[in-house]
């Protein structure tokens, strides 16, 4: 049992152990998850330790670190071959912040699950499989491997928004649901496409691993996907870029892209906080991280064609995001929407195809990760003590609750790009990567790049705006004096959760190198792959 | 020229127009006459082939002898008529359903 | 450097425990005796110094943080610390009192280092970062007194215009990136920088110019960027001194300096036309204004116009001379008008009066009591004016004349340019002259009330000392021994740069002598106007009105910008929800009709063909139970039809 | 001319035949009958049996229809208002599976009447070829009379018991009974 399997099936074991656990022991519920999350973040931490940063990764097996491999499922399909499925798992510097944020990021949302006491029994479980799903999807090197742990994220979610979401949270769990589903759905297809074409080079058989289907070698001649002599095409399409526009699509529902977004300002409004803490801070990655390791790597001669249409797509969904997010009346819908914008950044960095884009791109997806994380909290914060969300029915709040608003405005300042924070340095060098990507004849022009700061022009807008709305002037709220009373302070607990989140920012806005010295070696690794299709 | 056909296809309509009587009319009396209608068919057919068969006749004999049954039939049906309607003071089918229990 | 960050971190540790500000004091004058002696004194004329330290790798390339001290950034920190020394120690007199106190000093290091880190950054990304952390800064000092509705809205607009600028800088930064693969200043315009290799006529040269300048629009208030300048005067006063007139709007200045390299001759123009533009429309609007503070925001403004033009014409030690001595004076004059509304704030408490203390029309003749203060503001306004035997004057005059000199050098056309530079000039001698005859002059319409036991009275010390160590720096000596020859200013001497038109001689007597009668002229008219009480002008005169609103640019901005944008989020996110989110539902609709239909389908057709089987059944027992109705015909009928049926499959057969 | 009067016969037979089943008045259906049988006689004569076309008048007319007048005038109360309630319209709805019916079997009898007479039974052109056909020189009466005496005498002598057994049965049935 590796390093790798251990961090993944923690959770399970603390799911079974909420199961077994009979309902009088009610309280200890948290105490369990709590537990386990926190060993699970050690871990992490020791694995992040460990982690050799000169290795790249991407397409070398020998490139990861921690690797696992075990044989899953054989299977003799007589005249259509062996089944071939392994138990891999590894993690090289694309994988390796991810996971770490997500053991954070759990540990938050544990911590804001703190008062849940509508059947603690079945939530804490839940999470605790999501838990696992997460961990497993970030680590998971076998294409089947991956879809499993994909497939098994999406019910507890499911269950997590419409059992303990708030008023249409049924309507907000369906929509996230089907979106989703149909999403992996398409995945599925591409999936069964890819393991007819490639087969282990080792054993002659087909195969499901993803380091396999990025060689262009192991295709097979005149299969569906495969590389050379490749005449299939539907609808005059080629197959090759149609299995990159359908993996894309579905990894896009989940960043989400502009015109797949609607299920994301729904689901996140109904969510309990902790799900919207976990929702923004660890699934839109998955969106990232399957573009980048799944579409990018596994069809990079696609991903240097396309490349001017996602930097598109992204630069409309920050401003298309950006935008709406200075509409919402709803504190929490606007904070949404601003993912969506900051996610328009990540596809914007990817899809510069330069180092500095790309390594902005993942340093957006960390910093994004746990600063929206911080926001969702802290909105979860207003929501308890209220339970109202509308902007215009706050105001000068900064007397009544100074911490609040100070770790409000931090969070603000943070997410909105003040230098000396996280998203300051992932934003900068995205907008940096896609003005380098003109001069590195990548195809995206610089028309872009400048449509993406004015991205953070507005996100200023909007953040400050609702600042000045809510937490500036004279105190005046709506419901009187019984909110006044409502609103304390924040306590020690919710300090607890939001003073890591921001300290890390602030951290690693000051230190980018934590993360950057991980990524840099992948990230040129991923350069080098699709920079001869361009 | 008169071909076999001819009378035929005489007969076949002479004879469904009987069928269609007896099947459809609400009146005992026309359910005979419509029984008639077929029995005539019927001997038109006879008399057509029997025009053949010189060495027997059976045509011509046979088309006798029905219309000698078909003379009975009638009287035996018109007394049986005559008694029905004199039981049930109808003579439409439809309201003598006494066959059945 | 490091001082204020470390004063800024104990305070904020430290919560409401440190009201006095003293570890602020400590740490800025540590910052301004090291940056004096330890800094200045010995990196003046001498060699640069480079210091760094790799911050982290992205790509192949390797970003460092460091220092970098030559001779700009050695003087722009000294000026910093030298100004703001004074201020802190002002501010203890004058924030005495306030609630928020802590939050003020804090805010008010973490300023400083910003401004000092700013001014020693070794490449273009930390220069940004300081950059924006000045921003962000200036946001939470202006919006200090945050319950105020006007603070909350004025340092929200204020970091938003700068935004803007952000992201031309920040544009330009990506640009150079893109294109030299480096960010580092002294590689980039060194001795053997990446840009002299270069041409400089390509495009993206033009566009990263504009960019770079666009940022230095916003934060040197340069029109039509400006408008959050008087707005921000709603921080208090003493950040006002330091910020909004002293050091962070340099720092835009700052900028066009250090990157001037880069600029080519497209560029260099638009900074020119900009910086004129600037600086008449707001002389202009200096003259409409009530609000003191007002009145001294806008001649700050058009003096930063003064520097750009300086800049523009490729005299940026000018600009920077300009920067230094406006820096001295503008600081004086803001901490004087700071001391004035200290005491009609305090009149205004004592008296109940529901006047706004920074009005220009409540005071006058405030001279018989705070001499002292009058005779600081007198100094500072002549220096302001370009009078001789002041900072100001050689400072000025050293732009205009080289300006005259430029445009001579051009053609006639260009001529336009100093001219309406000397027109500004008298402009600027009469706006200061009008605030000084309102404030000081005539008579004090409350002075019935001071009698009745309300004393009013001069500064206290604490903002007196200050107030005197900035008069005694607006004068001449400070820079220079010679009366006229700005030429021989120790900070011209230094950041000497190559002009390319010849001086004329002429140009520096008569445009000094212009100049200094035309200020003579103007405070005369300005005397008989406002102090003789001939005001010629009606209250409600159009220009008096077009000028005090300020050419009503704010509200088009509000109209068309904000409201635009505003919009346009509306009806995006209208789109969003009825469109885009419509499309989804109209799917799901779609999915749902469809699976009706289906449903129906099942229920009637796929069910239905059990159901008729079991219902075949059925009707066909009820079919014979039908035909056993005890009818004959229907029996007759019923045996002919099968009858037929037979007949018809034999047929068929 | 011999066609001529034939589809003239014909006609008649069918059209009163038509007429008398959908008429309403069982007078004039009866007289209808009285037509047809008439019309049917006539066709005899031309497949060449003039002594059946005789009987067939005789009996049917002299004998059947008397009968079925008579009938008809002792149930005629009760039938004149049996028709009068009866739907007045051209076919009534429970008629039309009748006529369905009628209309199926017709179309099956002349399609195999078609389809037969392409292949007539041998016998039939047997006697054409071998001129074994009743002529219309022919003495009819005298031939039939013979063989009801030789060959047919059985069934000649059943069929007279037969008759007389009706009879006697009709009369029977219809005697009035006074003890029931």
């Amino acid at each position: 049992m590796g390093l790798l399997s251990i961090l993944i099936f923690l959770p399970l074991v603390a799911t079974l152990l909420i199961l077994v656990l009979p309902t009088s022991a009610k309280a200890t519920y948290k105490y369990i998850a709590l537990g386990f999350t926190f060993l699970q973040f050690g871990l992490s931490l020791y694995l992040y330790g460990n982690f050799e940063a000169s290795l790249g990764g991407i397409q070398q097996l020998e490139a990861y670190q921690f690797v696992e491999q075990l044989s899953w499922i054989r299977m003799d399909l007589g005249a259509i071959g062996k089944l071939e499925i392994d138990y891999l798992v590894g993690v090289d510097g694309i994988s390796l912040p991810l996971i770490v944020l997500s053991t954070l990021v759990m540990l938050m949302g544990v911590g804001a699950s703190w008062n849940i006491d509508k059947s603690p029994k079945g939530y804490f479980a839940l999470l605790m499989i999501l838990n696992t799903a997460v961990m497993g999807i970030f680590s998971a090197l076998d294409f089947f491997l991956f879809y499993v742990f994909y497939e098994v994220m999406l019910l507890p979610l499911y269950f997590l928004i419409g059992i303990w979401g708030g008023e249409r949270r049924e309507y907000a769990a369906i929509k996230f649901f089907i979106y989703t589903l149909l999403g992996s759905v398409l995945m599925l297809l591409i999936i069964v496409g890819l393991y007819f074409s490639v087969i282990n080079p080792v054993t002659g058989a087909h195969t499901f691993n993803m380091l396999h289907m990025m060689n262009p070698a192991n295709y097979v001649d005149g299969s569906f996907f495969a590389y050379i002599a490749n005449y299939h095409d539907v609808f005059g399409i080629p197959a090759r870029l149609i299995g990159f526009i359908v993996l894309f699509f579905a990894f896009a529902i989940k960043v989400p892209i502009v015109p797949l977004h609607t299920w994301l300002p729904d689901a996140h409004v109904e969510a309990p906080t902790p799900v919207s803490i976990i929702l923004a801070g660890i699934l839109l990655k998955i969106g990232g991280y399957g573009i980048i390791r799944v579409c990018y790597s596994i069809f990079p001669d696609i991903a240097a064609t396309t490349n001017w249409w996602l930097a598109l797509i992204g630069v409309v969904s920050i401003l298309y995001g950006a935008l709406n997010a200075l509409a919402q009346k709803d504190l929490k819908r606007m904070i949404a929407y601003s993912s969506v914008s900051h996610m328009g950044f990540v596809l914007l960095g990817i899809a510069s195809l330069t180092a500095e884009g790309l390594a902005g791109a993942m340093f957006q997806m960390v910093s994004h990760g746990f600063l929206s994380a911080a926001l969702f909290f802290l909105v979860g914060v207003l929501y308890d003590r209220v339970h109202d969300r509308y902007i215009y029915n706050f105001r000068g709040l900064a007397s009544l609750m100074p911490k609040y608003t100070a770790y409000v405005a931090i969070a603000f300042f943070a997410s909105l790009g003040l230098p000396g924070f996280s998203a300051f340095i992932g934003e900068a060098f995205v907008i940096i990567g896609a003005f380098n990507a003109e001069s590195m004849t990548t195809g995206v022009p610089r028309w872009m790049a400048i449509g993406g700061s004015i991205g953070i022009l507005l996100s200023a807008a909007y953040f400050l705006w609702t600042l000045q709305r809510m937490f500036f002037g004279q105190t005046r709220l709506q419901g009187g004096q019984v909110w006044k009373e409502a609103l304390t302070d924040l306590n020690t607990r919710e300090q607890v959760i939001l003073f890591p989140a921001l300290a890390l920012a602030l951290l690693l806005g000051i230190m980018p190198s934590l993360v950057f010295s991980n990524l840099n070696a992948s990230v040129l690794q991923l350069i080098d792959l699709i920079k001869p299709y361009l | 020229m008169i071909t076999l056909t001819h009378f035929l296809v005489v007969s076949a309509c002479i004879f469904c127009i009987g069928l269609y009587a007896v099947l459809a009319k609400r009146s005992a009396i026309m359910i005979l006459v419509g029984i008639e209608l077929m029995i005539n068919a019927a001997i038109l057919n006879f008399v057509a082939f029997g025009k053949y068969d010189k060495l027997n006749y059976g045509g011509q004999v046979f088309a006798l002898f029905a219309i000698v049954l078909a003379a009975a039939a009638v009287a035996v049906g018109l007394a049986i008529i005559l008694n029905v309607y004199r039981n049930f003071k109808t003579i439409n089918p439809e309201n003598i359903h006494e066959l059945k229990d | 450097m490091l001082c204020p960050l470390l004063a800024f971190l104990v305070q904020a540790l430290l919560g409401k425990k440190s009201i006095s500000g003293n570890i602020a004091l400590v740490a800025i004058l540590a910052s301004t005796l090291i940056s004096l002696f330890g800094v200045f004194l010995p990196i003046w004329n001498e060699t640069t110094i480079l210091q760094k330290w790799a911050w982290f790798t992205i790509g192949q390339h390797t970003l460092h943080v460091g220092i970098l001290i030559n001779n700009l950034t050695a003087l722009m920190q000294l000026i910093v610390c030298i100004i703001a020394l004074p201020v802190h120690i002002y501010s203890r007199a004058y924030m005495k009192g306030d609630s928020g106190i802590h939050r003020y000093w804090m805010y008010l290091s973490l300023f400083c280092f910003a401004m000092l880190g700013l001014t020693v950054s070794l490449n273009l990304l930390q220069l940004y970062i300081f950059w924006e952390l000045v921003g962000f800064a200036s946001y939470l000092l202006i919006g200090f007194w945050f319950t105020k509705e006007t603070a909350a809205q004025a340092n929200k607009k204020a970091f938003l215009i700068n935004r803007i600028g952000d992201i031309g800088f920040l544009i330009g930064i990506a640009l150079v990136y893109a294109n030299c693969g480096t960010l580092d200043l002294s590689t980039l315009f060194g001795k053997t920088s990446v840009l002299s290799s270069m041409d400089k006529n390509m495009s993206w040269v033009t566009f990263a110019g504009l960019a770079f300048f666009l940022g230095a629009m916003a934060k040197s208030a340069q029109f039509p960027l400006h408008v959050w300048l008087p707005d921000a005067m709603e921080g208090p006063t003493a950040v006002s001194s330091l910020i909004h007139a002293a050091t962070m709007v340099a720092a835009g200045v700052f900028l066009l300096c250090t990157v001037f390299p880069l600029f080519n001759e497209t560029v260099l123009f638009v900074i020119t036309i900009i910086g004129t533009l600037t600086a008449l429309s707001a002389a202009i609007f200096a003259l409409g204004q009530y609000d003191i503070k007002k009145v001294l925001a806008f001649s700050t403004i058009s003096q930063l116009g003064f520097m750009m033009v300086g800049v523009g014409i490729g005299a940026w030690n000018a600009a920077m001379f300009h920067l230094t001595t406006h820096a001295f004076f503008k600081c004086l004059l803001f901490l004087s008008a700071g001391a004035v509304i200290h005491e009609m704030a305090h009149l205004k408490a004592k008296a109940q009066l529901t006047i706004d203390p920074q009005d220009l029309r409540h005071m006058g003749g405030l001279r018989h009591f705070m001499p002292k203060t009058f005779v600081c503001m007198v100094i500072a306004s002549l220096s302001l004016a370009g009078f001789p035997l002041t900072s100001g004057y050689l400072s000025k005059d050293s732009i205009v004349i080289t300006a005259y000199e430029w445009a001579s050098h051009l053609g006639t056309a260009y001529m336009l340019i100093p001219v309406l530079l000397i027109i500004v000039s008298l402009l600027t001698a009469f706006y200061i002259g009008r605030l000084i005859f309102k404030t000081f002059f005539g008579s004090f319409k409350y002075r019935s009330l001071t009698g009745a036991g309300i004393s009013f009275h001069e500064a206290p010390k604490a903002m007196l000392i200050p107030m005197i160590f900035l008069a005694a720096g607006s004068l001449f000596p400070f820079f220079g021994i010679s009366l006229t020859d700005y030429h021989s200013a120790w900070i011209m001497h230094t950041l000497e740069t190559e002009s390319s038109y010849p001086t004329l001689a002429q140009a520096h007597l008569f445009i000094p002598a212009l100049l200094t009668g035309g200020a003579i002229l103007a405070w005369l008219i300005g005397w008989n106007w406002y102090v003789k009480q001939k005001y010629p002008l009606s209250e409600n005169n159009v220009w008096v009105h077009f000028a005090h609103k300020q050419s009503y640019i704010n509200e088009f901005n509000e109209r068309v910008f904000v409201n635009g944008t505003i919009g346009l989020s509306r009806i995006l996110y209208t789109f969003d929800r009825y469109v885009v989110d419509g499309l989804t539902k109209f799917f799901s609709w779609f999915v749902r009709q469809l699976s009706v239909v289906v449903y129906w389908f099942d229920k009637h057709i796929v069910d239905g063909l059990v159901n008729l089987v079991a219902n075949a059944t059925y009707y066909i027992g009820h079919l014979v139970r039908h035909v056993q109705n005890g009818q004959l015909q229907t029996y007759l009928g019923f045996a002919l039809t099968i009858v037929v049926l037979g007949i018809l499959y034999l047929i068929i057969k | 001319m011999e066609s001529l009067l034939f589809y003239a016969f014909a006609g008649m037979a069918i059209v009163s035949a038509l007429l008398l089943v959908n008429i309403r008045n069982t007078a004039r259906a009866l007289f209808l009958l009285f037509i047809v049988l008439f019309a049917m006689a006539g066709l005899y004569l031309f497949a060449l049996a003039d002594f059946i076309a005789i009987t067939q008048i005789l009996v049917y007319v002299g004998g059947v229809l008397i009968l079925l007048i008579f009938a008809f005038m002792l149930s005629n109360k009760e039938l004149l208002d049996d028709l009068q309630s009866t739907s007045k319209r051209f076919i009534s709805l429970p008629n039309w599976q009748a006529l369905v019916l009628a209309f199926v079997f017709l179309s099956i009898m002349i399609y195999s009447y078609i389809s037969w007479s392409e292949h007539i039974p041998q016998w039939i052109q047997q006697a054409e070829a071998k001129g074994k056909m009743i002529l219309s020189t022919d003495n009819n009466i005298k031939a039939l009379g013979f063989k009801f005496m030789t060959q047919y005498v059985l069934p000649f002598e059943i069929i007279s018991v037969f008759l007389m057994m009706a009879l006697i049965g009709a009369a029977h049935l219809s005697r009035k009974e006074d003890n029931k």
